[in-house]
């Protein structure tokens, strides 16, 4: 990829946005991250026990829907997820004795990454008719009700990695999908494709904001987003992650039209069932903004989230060669991929997970917030990988 | 380092105690004997590792100043080696834990057979006696100290800490 | 020592992966998970800690370097507290992981405020900017050779072992 | 401290080779097998598997092994709960497999524990014992199995608990306790083994230091063969062992390691159900128990801030309570040599035995050995204040 980024890193201002004024922000991203600050010092948080949450659901539901002679049955501690707690479980009442199966996500005092589940539950109800999603039961945005946040989910069947396959790790991460590939790979491009096209303005989406076509807005609410996250819990100072904050405001390109952006879809976020290899769930819709599409196809290119080929190929997300996959998308989606843009998407999404990594996740597993900091610092233990990409890639600039 | 090896033995210590202990089975009571001991263990090594090296290099100098203190009533027969292996001892590098422990092993190994004196052919001096007891009591002592976490010395209300054991 | 803090890690991770996870019920699958991480985190600090010590020094050094080369170019009001932070580090007592852990905390500031040029982000110069991709490169492969037996890295196979990585920078 | 007088059937303090035959059998063994580990510790289905095979070749007919429990505590022996039932028994009966792993923090013999503690059962509450396999010939592993027995070694509200029932109180039972514990000492040392055809043990002789040295030279040789570090205080205590073993009078069955812990009994009566860990018995000086039960690190405080031995009786009283159950007179020299011989063998067992054991990962629980490996410098200590005193 040929790029001259120095053109874009000294002209003169483009917009009227500052790219140093740290206050520019989806208001609900602030709330969230404020509430983040403020609930820190609640801790330590410990795992929820079954019992403890059947008490929390019979409370709930009595509560909000009225339900009579509850019965919250099955209840099982979903696994992975260095995020939510995630709870399956039956619920029975005098109106449905048959009973429903349904998914309680809920959040810790603190996890890896600290995002509304009012969010979650809107953009998932917006998706209903378009792409496969988890049907939204109930939601508790700000844990009035619950205690914690959380959203209820219908449960769907399916799963997240071939029953019989070579090798996973923690979140997915590592998953080799092989023969499963040419199935599940069409569906994975058609979904970002979607995801873009949506027509995020004529839908109910209260919680959301939307940065101003034709600006930098976009990629500087997303700086100020992750750098506060940063700001607010730096355990220990890495001159990396800073010179990457100050490259990724200097360097800001402009956003055309922004779109929906899902933020975090890759492998181990979608699921299919089998063996048809059909997508029955897109999961994990926390991270959803709008912003730029770039973002997207950025963090779905990413090597941790790849595999090889045994003849050496790179796999975007397990599933497809990356040429492949750009073309593909641009026929799909109708949007053309800007190399440049792309280029400082992939540099701000090695500064998210930097972030993430060695910022949120310590400061969460510092505080003992989480319901299994162990993850937490398994996973920060990596965030190192993230800081040599974010050399490679300014290098590149 | 991000993570610290402190704050990941706290985190290890949070997930033994908090998930994996309440989900062993009533039933399974040697499985959370092990856990428990393994949370014991580790809360006592979040104690002790950075301290470890230099805790070691104290013991060596104990026992290097026991050989010294050994070496003018030793019988004749021994002298030569003692000697030997005090000056091999003062050139290990003090801060390699490895060689440290490798360098107790040998010293340590001659003073036991000066000690037996040939299963009690030779005969171990008075001076020699005092010397190894006082020794015993100190290093005793630090080895207490260092262990005091398990909780099963019945005078370790008498302890100081690691820290002040350690300041000399 | 007896018992040392090698053998003590070594039963633990024999007690977890033989006794604790055998006795866990399948279905408790989040317990099952953290047990396998906790022997995966032990064995880490297993091969870790004897040269923690060490690395803390390496990284202090590494970082101290990048703060002398940023001085020159530093804005005058930042300088003089990079200054007063690289003095701090240089007299810190080496042989202790937590005072050397405070350096490294100080000067990383000092630096973080430098990288970001106060108020009116005046440029760095790009000899600077040099440096300290430089020194982010070498701190990047560091720690991702520190932590490579967590095996999330893409790269893992290219990584030195902790021996070798710290006796390159001897 | 005076140097006992000679006596005609003294044995060379130094001659190593002093050892009660089966001990020798039992401690090569451990060497000769230490390198076939690591040890895995049974699964339940193995040890269904082992047994079976045991039975089958005891002769059962349609017996069935089920509800296969693993039992916790214990340094040294992995533990098994199960039923058995075959056709002479229908209804079955609840049993203990007590097994040796590869390499334990003792390494004691099945046969003796089998063949004492049968014999002991007539004389007092001990667990009854079904079969035994001395040298695993049947089982794949030395075992014993025993009856189940109904108690607790602790009672179940109040005091705390500790590793191997250390450091525990016993409350409000301790009147019930007390007495039946000086009774199980003295009926232990009023024994008359001479009559009972012992195969597995051997007696030293009277009127002479033999019984001190077969102790010296059992855990001396444990010491040389399992030794990681060398620890100056323990040569330091082999040698005053050596130079200062008194003679034994009458040598009588010792327990070994009667203590807090090792006894069981029932609730709410505090009646003994039975006497525990007879691995460790042996024919000796009566002292050895005395001084063993005595240790500061079984005992524990009462409210009042007096040291009780085994947390059960001050130490005048338990002295004076103990010496009119079993006629025996305490000597105050020889009881002192046998609190340092204790204080040795904790600290060879702690830093020795445990630590190879843990470093070969030999064993079951390899965590347990390293946890009570970490208070050996207790027995140091002591061994460096009892001969200054001595």
């Amino acid at each position: 990829m040929a790029i001259d980024m120095s053109e874009i890193g000294e002209a003169p201002p483009v917009d009227r946005v500052d790219i140093w004024n740290r206050e520019d922000m989806e208001p609900r991203i602030r709330e969230i991250l404020d509430r983040t600050v403020r609930d820190r010092v609640k801790g330590p948080y410990a795992a929820k026990t079954d019992m403890e949450v059947v008490a929390m659901l019979e409370r709930y539901f009595a509560r909000t829907e009225g339900l009579e002679s509850i019965r919250i049955s099955g209840v099982s501690r979903m696994a992975g997820g260095a995020s939510k707690e995630q709870f399956a479980f039956t619920l029975q009442h005098e109106g449905d004795p048959a009973g429903e199966r349904l998914v309680l996500r809920m959040d810790p005092l603190e996890a890896i990454s600290q995002t509304c589940r009012g969010r979650e539950a809107q953009v998932h109800i917006a998706f209903a008719d378009i792409l496969p999603v988890a049907p939204v039961r109930s939601i508790d945005a700000d844990g009035e009700i619950l205690g914690q946040p959380a959203i209820i989910l219908g449960f769907v069947n399916g799963v997240t990695e071939p029953s019989e396959g070579k090798g996973h790790g923690v979140s997915g991460i590592g998953t080799r999908y092989d023969d499963w590939a040419a199935k599940l790979a069409p569906q994975f491009v058609d979904t970002l494709a979607q995801v873009h096209r949506f027509d995020w303005r004529s839908a109910d989406l209260s919680y959301f904001a939307a940065p101003e076509a034709g600006t930098r807005q976009a990629p500087i609410w997303q700086v100020n987003w992750w750098s506060q996250v940063w700001w607010d819990g730096v355990v220990q100072p890495v001159a990396m992650v800073t010179y990457a904050e100050r490259w990724l405001r200097e360097n800001a390109p402009v956003c055309d039209a922004p779109v929906m952006c899902h933020s975090d879809l890759r492998l181990g976020n979608f699921m299919f069932e089998e063996p048809s290899g059909k997508f029955t769930a897109v999961l994990d819709w926390e991270l959803a903004h709008i912003g730029d599409f770039h973002e997207d196809i950025a963090w779905a290119i990413q090597r941790l989230f790849g595999t090889w080929t045994d003849d050496g190929t790179f796999l975007v997300c397990g599933l497809i060669a990356r040429d492949e996959f750009l073309s593909a998308y641009e026929v799909a989606s109708g949007n053309q991929i800007d190399p440049v843009k792309l280029h400082y998407y992939e540099v701000l999404n090695a500064y998210k997970c930097a972030v993430i990594d060695l910022g949120q996740a310590m400061r969460a597993a510092t505080e003992s917030n989480n319901h299994q900091d162990i993850i937490l610092t398994w996973l920060g233990s990596a965030g190192a990988v993230f800081l040599e990409q974010l050399v490679m890639l300014i290098r590149k600039a | 380092m991000l993570p610290s090896i402190d704050l990941r033995i706290a985190n290890i210590v949070k997930a033994l105690e908090q998930v994996v202990l309440p989900a062993l089975t009533a039933r399974e009571r040697l499985a959370k004997d092990q856990v428990n001991l393994c949370i014991g263990h580790l809360q006592m090594i979040a104690q002790q590792w950075r301290w470890a090296a230099a805790f070691e290099a104290g013991s060596f100098h104990a026992m290097i100043a026991l050989a010294e203190e050994m070496q003018p009533s030793v019988d004749a027969s021994y002298a030569e080696e003692l000697g030997q292996a005090i000056a091999t001892a003062k050139a290990v590098e003090g801060h390699d834990l490895a060689a440290v422990e490798h360098a107790i092993v040998a010293l340590g190994g001659l003073i036991d057979r000066i000690i037996l004196g040939e299963d009690g052919q030779v005969a171990l001096a008075p001076a020699i006696w005092e010397a190894v007891l006082s020794y015993g009591e100190k290093q005793s002592l630090r080895e207490r100290t260092w262990f005091a976490a398990t909780g099963l010395d019945p005078d370790r209300k008498e302890l100081p800490s690691i820290a002040e054991v350690m300041a000399g | 020592m007896l018992p040392d803090i090698d053998l003590r890690i070594a039963n633990m991770i024999k007690a977890l992966e033989q006794v604790i996870l055998p006795a866990l019920p399948r279905d408790q699958r989040l317990a099952r998970d953290q047990a396998m991480l906790v022997a995966g985190h032990l064995r880490m600090i297993g091969e870790q800690w004897k040269s923690a010590l060490r690395y803390e020094q390496v990284a202090l050094d590494d970082l101290q370097g990048l703060a002398r080369d940023l001085l020159p170019g530093a804005p005058a009001f930042l300088a003089d507290d990079l200054a007063a932070a690289l003095a701090m580090a240089e007299a810190c007592d080496r042989a202790s992981v937590t005072a050397i852990e405070q350096a490294n905390i100080a000067i990383g500031h000092a630096v973080d405020a430098v990288i970001l040029g106060g108020s009116d982000h005046a440029p760095m110069p790009s000899a600077a900017v040099d440096r300290l991709l430089d020194y982010a490169l070498r701190h990047a492969r560091r720690e991702r050779s520190w932590f490579k037996a967590n095996r999330l890295d893409p790269d893992q196979n290219d990584l030195p072992d902790l021996v070798t990585m710290l006796a390159e920078t001897n | 401290m005076p140097m006992a007088p000679a006596s005609r059937g003294d044995v060379d303090v130094w001659d190593r080779s002093e050892m009660e035959p089966r001990i020798r059998h039992i401690l090569e063994r451990t060497v000769r097998l230490r390198d076939t580990g690591p040890y895995r510790p049974k699964s339940d289905a193995e040890v269904m598997a082992m047994l079976s095979t045991f039975f089958a070749a005891k002769g059962l007919e349609e017996f069935s092994i089920s509800d296969v429990e693993r039992m916790s505590g214990g340094a040294s022996k992995e533990q098994f709960a199960f039923t058995l039932n075959h056709r002479e028994d229908q209804q079955g009966e609840r049993l203990v497999l007590r097994m040796d792993p590869l390499e334990a923090i003792a390494q004691t013999c099945r046969g003796r524990e089998g063949e004492i503690q049968s014999i002991m059962g007539n004389h007092m509450p001990v667990a009854p014992v079904r079969w035994f396999d001395a040298d695993g010939d049947l089982l794949g592993q030395p075992a014993v199995i025993l009856g189940f027995v109904r108690g607790v070694t602790q009672p179940s509200e109040g005091g705390s608990a500790g590793v191997s029932g250390m450091g525990g109180r016993l409350g409000s039972l301790i009147d019930r306790l007390a007495p039946q514990y000086i009774d199980a000492l003295a009926v232990t040392h009023r024994f008359d083994w001479s009559r009972a055809h012992l195969r597995f043990f051997d007696a030293p002789r009277a009127q002479s230091n033999q019984a001190a040295i077969w102790q010296v030279n059992w855990w001396s040789q444990v010491w040389w063969d399992c030794l990681v570090e060398p620890v100056p205080v323990v040569a330091l205590a082999e040698r005053w062992l050596r130079e200062n073993a008194p003679v034994c009078d009458r040598p009588m069955l010792v327990h070994g390691d009667l203590r807090m812990g090792n006894f069981m009994f029932e609730e709410p009566s505090g009646k003994f159900t039975a006497v525990l860990d007879w691995e460790l018995a042996h024919i000796g000086d009566f002292h050895e128990d005395i001084a063993w039960t005595m240790q500061k690190l079984f005992g524990a405080w009462g409210d009042d801030g007096i040291f009780l031995v085994s947390g059960l009786l001050p130490r005048d009283d338990f002295i004076t309570q103990y010496e009119a159950a079993s006629g025996n007179r305490i000597d105050p020299v020889r009881l002192h040599y046998y609190e340092v011989l204790n204080a040795y063998k904790c600290a060879v067992m702690d830093l020795g035995q445990a630590m190879r054991a843990a470093t070969a990962s030999n064993n079951h629980q390899e965590v347990v050995l390293t946890w009570l490996g970490s208070a050996g410098a207790v027995f140091l200590n002591y061994i460096v204040q009892l001969i200054r005193k001595g």
